[in-house]
């Protein structure tokens, strides 16, 4: 039996590619259609873990066990923890973060995502000066200068440019790409780089100061502005500022060469600034590529939940968010972690050794649909439906566009939803015992 | 010999495409690796060689891999659980660690790679 | 009079919030009034007595309250938070968040402190015999203002961030200080004996005087030299994005 | 369910109710004539009792609501409350989290809440929260002024075409009814540029605001929507635009309703009806406003009212935040939304000794107090842009009592003296003149007071009994008193069910949403699709197919019918 899903969402990367044709054949997805290397990798799925594992020893084998006796468990270590951290949420959906953060508050427990290693600091320049931004659309129709800053589409956002930022043609912009200036700033010759007008290299950890000299000659403090800032020659900073002060549409899309270098935050804080000052000049906006297809929606319930986008610590019961603190990453690296539910997102693989070294140390639960280095770590893992192939709902692209997944399969394991109300009604029980 | 060189982490789209299925040889493929201009890279070895890293933070063995848009002094392993063996853990008063700009040392070695399993049985 | 003396009883592994412990909140109560003050540890609440060996003589106003602290507090958050009179002496290391939001009194610490010490403070004096974390003086998230008054000195070092926001007070730091230290200076004065990178971007008002930058911003004029107490200096104003009227010492 | 509510000093102005004891009988969340003699009895004992509060210009949920919260931790750790048995954690002061936005509106008696703006492409959004907003019943204006499928459509003259639009634009955002913001100047201020008045031609677009405003009223009569047009006048935020909305108003006079009501609804009239030419001659002009509101019978308002302290502004309007931001040297959020429009975050904070701040003050008090008839003019505070909503209970204590005014007055900035009429104004506005403000008007002018902002029979049991005696209270001396029992409704009883009692939550049912389903004959609709079609293969960065709001976001419709009837045009 076979079955076409049209206009289906690709659940990898903060693009959300709407366009995709799913071929269906008994439950199997057996083509993807417009969809990247990395987007047809995800749908078209391979390995899974089968069932629930537990074990004690964490240098022992995992033990298959029944879905009640993994939620049990995983319910046990998280009630009895002082500070649990509930880590993940990026390739989950937006119903199932709601469900994540009711348990956080039933567990006093601190709830951070993804972004922590990715675009958590754009959210801590968001503070600081705001963003100004647009949909994508807006970029398609309008864009004539686009910048891509310590990002690289080719590798990370494969369809990107071609819908949205590069080669998309839009109303204002019926050339496409012969109608658009293309500039990249980068430490390394990227393969964006490469299909830039123009390319900047920038010595590592040095974007700060160049975004502030370009700041200052646009300012028209030029004189101050000493000869090579940060590797690059004033005369290509001053040559970059005419462009961008001459752009009827300029955009600025910044990946993780900002936000995990040196001044970290800062570099967005100050970029940020330098989009908002040159709209003075012509229309300006500014958009983080964010990676994971959710991460965004993670941010936006956390925030109309909470207040806070992420890192969120409920230990007394109202939210107190302090990234530096509250993080995932501070709370390992200062050994106060007591239990862990890593969800929808590999610590294992993604958090310096540092932390997983503690992880190692500490009961962790695992909700996830693969086996990853987490797993390595965890006592109990629960192998849960893929949300955006096999679970339909809500997530929010890179812009903040929210959009609705289809479900493209019948899930062959219960949903992540189903496992955190299971997991709360139990933790509700063992902590009125 | 030694090479000194700030080590940059960070995505590729293999490393994306295997990302959901790291016990795989080709996640270890894509990510198990250090990138540098093949200048730097032919003082180490050849292609395809391996290579140990070493932060103040850990050390890893990788395979060796040129790429010429790297400026000298710049290395580059994608992200995942080789390149975190050996990034900057400081979260910086602001929840990020340092996965980018860390001063490293490369040598060549003859140690094998570690697969993800055995790497991560290090930290228990 | 009034003297509240304070011990950790275990090994803290998990942070405790004692904002609680501060002449503030001890003023005129007795040892066991003090000891049954709310404190947290994670996601459990607790009290004072519970995590520390108190011991409390006389009684007293606010500002004749003074509390003694020794031992190991580096798992222990908001010491003294929002106190607006007393002493506070500490012996030992504590957390972050020591002093946030005080307007008066005195806390000296013979140890390290971690980040955020001072936050928003509005008056009164932090004295750290060793190291500053992160964001000493600083602000909270989204805040315009830091520090808006009172005086905060180092004997040791800090690291980044220092003095964020500052719109008041004066910092002094006879070691080095990290990255981007008077970042959005708004009026206040930093001292930085050692060496420092970045320094006052952003400035808008505010003094920041440094032993050596390691990184200058390009963002500043230089307008010659000048001696301040003596000392011959590389005077600059900036930040120019801002139109900054901050002044920037640099040691010859 | 059955509840009887005795001994209430009841305000129901719709029904001609000014403050007589009468019992209000309630049975399966409706108001009803009588109820059996098991119904529970709740005894006012002669305290105020009026239909629950509704609120027709709010910014509760959405996209810009969520980028104030995330640019505003700051405000977020300002209103913090623990979770309790009963209720999740309260955050927030100008930007609440949802459940604060749900229970502090309820505490104030409050049931009903519109927001007042949202893009049909992030509608999803709005959506999303407004399923999490605990007790009160919601909707959602959709924006229309700035749409290119608008604006083509007000060029080629096609009110079938653009009525099609509009009534499949409100079933894809699940809208309320047309909201138009800065017409035409959220196209312009995708380039950075904005329209100066209401003749300005949109570029490419070939359309003036006037055409813009003008046509969407003539559609919305020939729809037959509850609510009017409800518009965010251009030139706001800049000194003279009074100018600009009393123009805007007159257009009015070319549209006649298809329902009672008004054809034009123009908001939060605090931030446009500035006088003088600059920051330095700015006055107020808020009498202006309330002689031509006196003078006709089609425009209503509401009042935006300033409230000194932070606030957040939020508008689709671009072009304003942006200047806010430079003049304000604030952080600040643009939001521009293809093909559709534009936004804006801007944090501020309103200082009694700033001259601008108090004339603005003064603004939304001499337009309420001026306005005869209170059913022209809403209280509002265009939450949390002149200031969060929980301050409704100050500008209810402020309008009725002259003698806080002044005492206020003393503590301002000389020129509310100079440049407002405000320290010699002595009307002091009684309970039935607030219950219309606050209730009967509000569901009136959203075209709801069939069901909303009266306690008749057939009404929904949606009332609030408030701790104050009006026979033995003088509003104008104890004005202390009544703020703080208008803060703190004594009970607030929404569908029937208490869900507060001495101003402490007791129940968190969830309410309604309300979207108006417009019907247009087929083939008119599809002959506008077409357009649709075209305008997604070429331009949105979206696929139609994933556009529209599905029934999932929408767990508890009440939808409102309506559709194409003939309609005259002058």
């Amino acid at each position: 039996m076979s079955n076409v899903i049209t206009d289906a969402l690709c659940p990898f990367c903060g693009c959300m590619c709407d366009d995709i044709t799913v071929v269906v054949e008994n439950n199997k997805i057996i083509e993807a259609k417009h969809a990247c290397k990395i987007g047809a990798a995800k749908i078209m799925g391979h390995h899974r873990i089968k069932a629930p594992m537990m074990r004690k020893d964490k240098n022992a084998d995992f033990k298959e066990v029944s879905y009640d006796e993994a939620i049990n468990e995983a319910a046990r270590m998280l009630a009895n923890s002082k500070r649990p951290l509930m880590y993940g949420w990026a390739s989950v959906l937006c119903e199932v973060h709601k469900k994540g953060i009711l348990l956080a508050e039933e567990l006093g427990a601190i709830i951070d995502n993804t972004a922590t290693v990715c675009h958590g600091p754009s959210t801590l320049a968001v503070h600081e000066k705001g963003l100004p931004t647009s949909t994508l659309g807006q970029i398609k129709n309008r864009a004539d200068v686009v910048v891509f800053w310590g990002s690289n589409p080719v590798h990370a956002h494969p369809r990107h440019m071609g819908r949205y930022s590069v080669f998309a043609k839009g109303f204002f912009s019926e050339k496409g790409r012969r109608g658009r200036k293309i500039i990249v700033v980068d430490v390394r010759k990227t393969e964006t780089a490469g299909m830039a007008d123009e390319y900047i290299q920038v010595q590592q950890g040095s974007d700060y100061l160049v975004i502030s000299a370009l700041r200052a000659i646009l300012a028209g403090q030029a004189a101050v502005v000493p000869d090579t800032v940060g590797g690059v020659p004033k005369e290509q900073l001053v040559k970059l500022v005419d462009t961008l002060k001459a752009a009827r549409f300029g955009a600025i899309f910044f990946g993780m060469g900002l936000t995990q270098s040196m001044s970290r935050y800062k570099n967005i804080d100050n970029a940020i600034s330098l989009t908002t000052e040159l709209n003075s000049f012509g229309k300006h906006v500014i958009m983080p590529m964010r990676g994971h297809y959710n991460v965004t929606g993670f941010g936006q319930v956390c925030a109309w939940e909470t207040g806070y986008a992420t890192a969120v610590d409920f230990a007394r019961g109202a939210p107190y968010y302090n990234p530096g603190e509250t993080a995932a990453n501070d709370v390992l690296t200062r050994k106060e972690t007591d239990a862990a539910m890593i969800i929808a997102g590999d610590a294992g693989a993604h958090f310096p050794a540092n932390s997983v070294r503690h992880l190692a140390k500490i009961p962790v639960v695992q909700i996830d649909p693969y086996w990853n280095p987490t797993t390595e770590v965890a006592n109990v893992v629960i192998p849960v439906a893929i949300c955006g192939v096999e679970v339909e709902g809500t997530a929010y692209r890179m812009d903040g566009v929210s959009l609705r997944y289809r479900k493209m399969i019948e899930p062959t394991h219960p949903t992540d939803l189903e496992i955190l109300e299971k997991i709360t009604k139990r933790v509700i029980e063992i902590r009125g015992e | 010999m030694t090479l000194k060189v700030t080590l940059i982490t960070g995505r590729t789209i293999n490393q994306g495409a295997t990302i959901e299925n790291k016990t795989s040889s080709d996640y270890q493929e894509a990510t198990a690796y250090c990138e540098l201009n093949s200048k730097e890279a032919g003082s180490l070895g050849k292609p395809g060689s391996h290579v140990r890293v070493k932060t103040p933070h850990g050390d890893v063995v990788v395979k060796l891999k040129e790429n010429n848009g790297n400026p000298d002094g710049i290395a580059f392993i994608p992200m995942g659980p080789w390149a975190n063996a050996v990034v900057d853990p400081d979260t910086k008063g602001c929840g990020m660690p340092g996965f980018k700009g860390i001063p490293a040392e490369i040598e060549a070695t003859g140690d094998r790679i570690l697969l993800m399993k055995e790497l991560i049985a290090r930290y228990k | 009079m009034q003297t509240v003396a304070i011990k950790p009883k275990n090994g803290i592994k998990i942070s405790a919030e004692a904002e609680n412990i501060s002449p503030d909140k001890f003023a005129g109560k007795s040892e066991k009034d003090i000891q049954s003050l709310e404190a947290w540890m994670g996601n459990q609440k607790t009290t004072l007595g519970e995590l520390f060996t108190i011991k409390a003589e006389g009684t007293g106003a606010v500002a004749d309250v003074k509390v003694v602290m020794e031992g190991d507090f580096s798992r222990v958050k908001r010491i003294g938070e929002g106190m607006t009179a007393g002493l506070v002496m500490i012996k030992g290391n504590v957390d972050m968040h020591l002093g946030a939001k005080m307007s008066g009194g005195k806390i000296s610490v013979s140890g390290n402190v971690d980040s955020w010490a001072g936050r928003e403070m509005k008056g009164g004096e932090l004295i750290i015999e060793g190291n500053a974390g992160y964001y000493l003086g600083a602000g909270y998230r989204g805040e315009t203002c830091g520090m808006r008054g009172g005086k905060i000195t180092v004997l040791g070092s800090a690291l980044d961030f220092l003095g964020e926001h500052m719109c008041g007070g004066e910092i002094i730091v006879k070691g080095n200080a990290g990255i981007l230290a008077g970042l959005s200076n708004n009026g206040g004065k930093i001292v930085i004996e050692g060496s420092t990178s970045r320094p006052g971007s952003e400035m808008a008002k505010g003094t920041i005087i440094v032993g050596k930058v390691d990184e200058m911003m390009p963002v500043f004029k230089l307008e010659g030299t000048e001696a301040v107490d003596g000392v011959s200096y590389r005077k600059y104003t900036g930040d120019v994005i801002v139109n900054g009227k901050g002044v920037l010492y640099v040691k010859e | 369910m059955e509840l009887l509510i005795k001994n209430g000093a009841v305000f129901d102005p719709a029904n001609g109710i000014a403050g007589d004891k009468t019992d209000i009988s309630i049975k399966d969340g409706k108001i009803v004539d009588k109820v059996s003699s098991g119904a529970i009895v709740i005894d006012a004992g002669g305290r105020l009792v009026m239909p629950g509060g509704v609120d027709a210009h709010s910014h509760i949920a959405g996209a810009k609501v969520n980028v104030g919260r995330i640019m505003r931790p700051e405000d977020t750790r300002a209103g913090i409350k623990p979770r309790t048995k009963i209720t999740r954690p309260y955050t927030g002061y100008t930007v609440p989290n949802v459940y604060a936005m749900g229970y502090r509106y309820a505490q104030m008696g409050y049931t009903t809440v519109f927001e007042a703006a949202q893009a049909i492409m992030k509608a999803r959004h709005t959506h999303e929260e407004l399923e999490e907003i605990p007790i009160i019943d919601k909707g959602a204006l959709t924006l229309f002024g700035s749409n290119w499928p608008t604006m083509d459509y007000v060029r080629e003259k096609n009110m079938d075409k653009l009525a099609a639009y509009v009534a499949w634009g409100l079933l894809a955002s699940r809208g309320f009814g047309i909201k138009v913001v800065n017409p035409g100047g959220g196209e312009m201020w995708g380039f950075g540029k904005n329209v100066t008045g209401l003749d300005d031609v949109v570029p490419n677009f070939e359309v003036t605001p006037r055409d813009i405003i003008v046509s969407l009223m003539k559609v919305n009569e020939m729809l037959g929507l509850p609510h009017s047009v409800h518009l965010h006048c251009n030139n706001l935020g800049k000194p003279g635009n009074y100018k600009t909305t009393l123009a805007s108003m007159e257009l009015a006079k070319q549209v006649k309703p298809s329902k009672d009501r008004q054809v034009l609804h123009v908001t939060h009239v605090t931030f446009n009806c500035w006088g003088g030419t600059n920051w330095g001659d700015f006055e107020s002009k808020a009498d202006e406003i309330a002689n031509y509101l006196n003078n006709s019978e089609n425009v209503t308002t509401d009042m935006g009212q300033l409230i000194f302290g932070s606030a957040t502004t939020m508008t689709a309007d671009g072009p304003v935040q942006y200047a806010n931001a430079k003049l304000l040297h604030a952080k600040w959020a643009n939001g521009d939304v293809e093909l559709e429009d534009a936004s804006g975050v801007v944090p501020i904070f309103y200082v009694k000794q700033v001259s601008i701040h108090a004339i603005m003050w003064a603004m939304g008090l001499e337009l309420a107090l001026l306005t005869k008839d209170p059913y022209k003019v809403l209280l509002t505070t265009d939450h949390p842009n002149g200031g969060p909503f929980v301050n409704y209970p100050e500008v209810i204590a402020l309008l009725m009592s002259n003698k806080k005014r002044q005492e206020e007055i003393k503590t301002l900035h000389e020129a509310v003296h100079k440049r407002t009429k405000i320290p010699g104004i002595e009307r002091e506005l009684g309970f039935n003149d607030i219950a219309i403000m606050t209730r009967a008007g509000s569901a009136k002018v959203l075209g709801l007071l069939d069901t909303k902002g009266h306690l008749g029979v057939g009404a929904d049991a949606d009332v609030s009994i408030y701790d104050i005696k009006p026979d033995q209270t003088d509003p104008s001396a104890e004005h202390a008193k009544i703020k703080s029992a208008f803060q703190s409704a004594a009970y607030t009883i929404k569908g029937g069910n208490v869900v507060v009692k001495d101003g402490q939550i007791t129940a968190t049912p969830m309410g309604r949403t309300f979207w108006v389903d417009a019907s247009v004959p087929d083939e008119q609709k599809e002959i506008m699709m077409k357009d649709i079609r075209m305008k997604f293969k070429n331009y949105y960065s979206i696929n139609l197919a994933n556009y529209m709001v599905q029934d999932a976001y929408l767990t508890h419709p009440y939808v409102v019918r309506a559709g194409v009837i003939p309609v005259e045009v002058s």
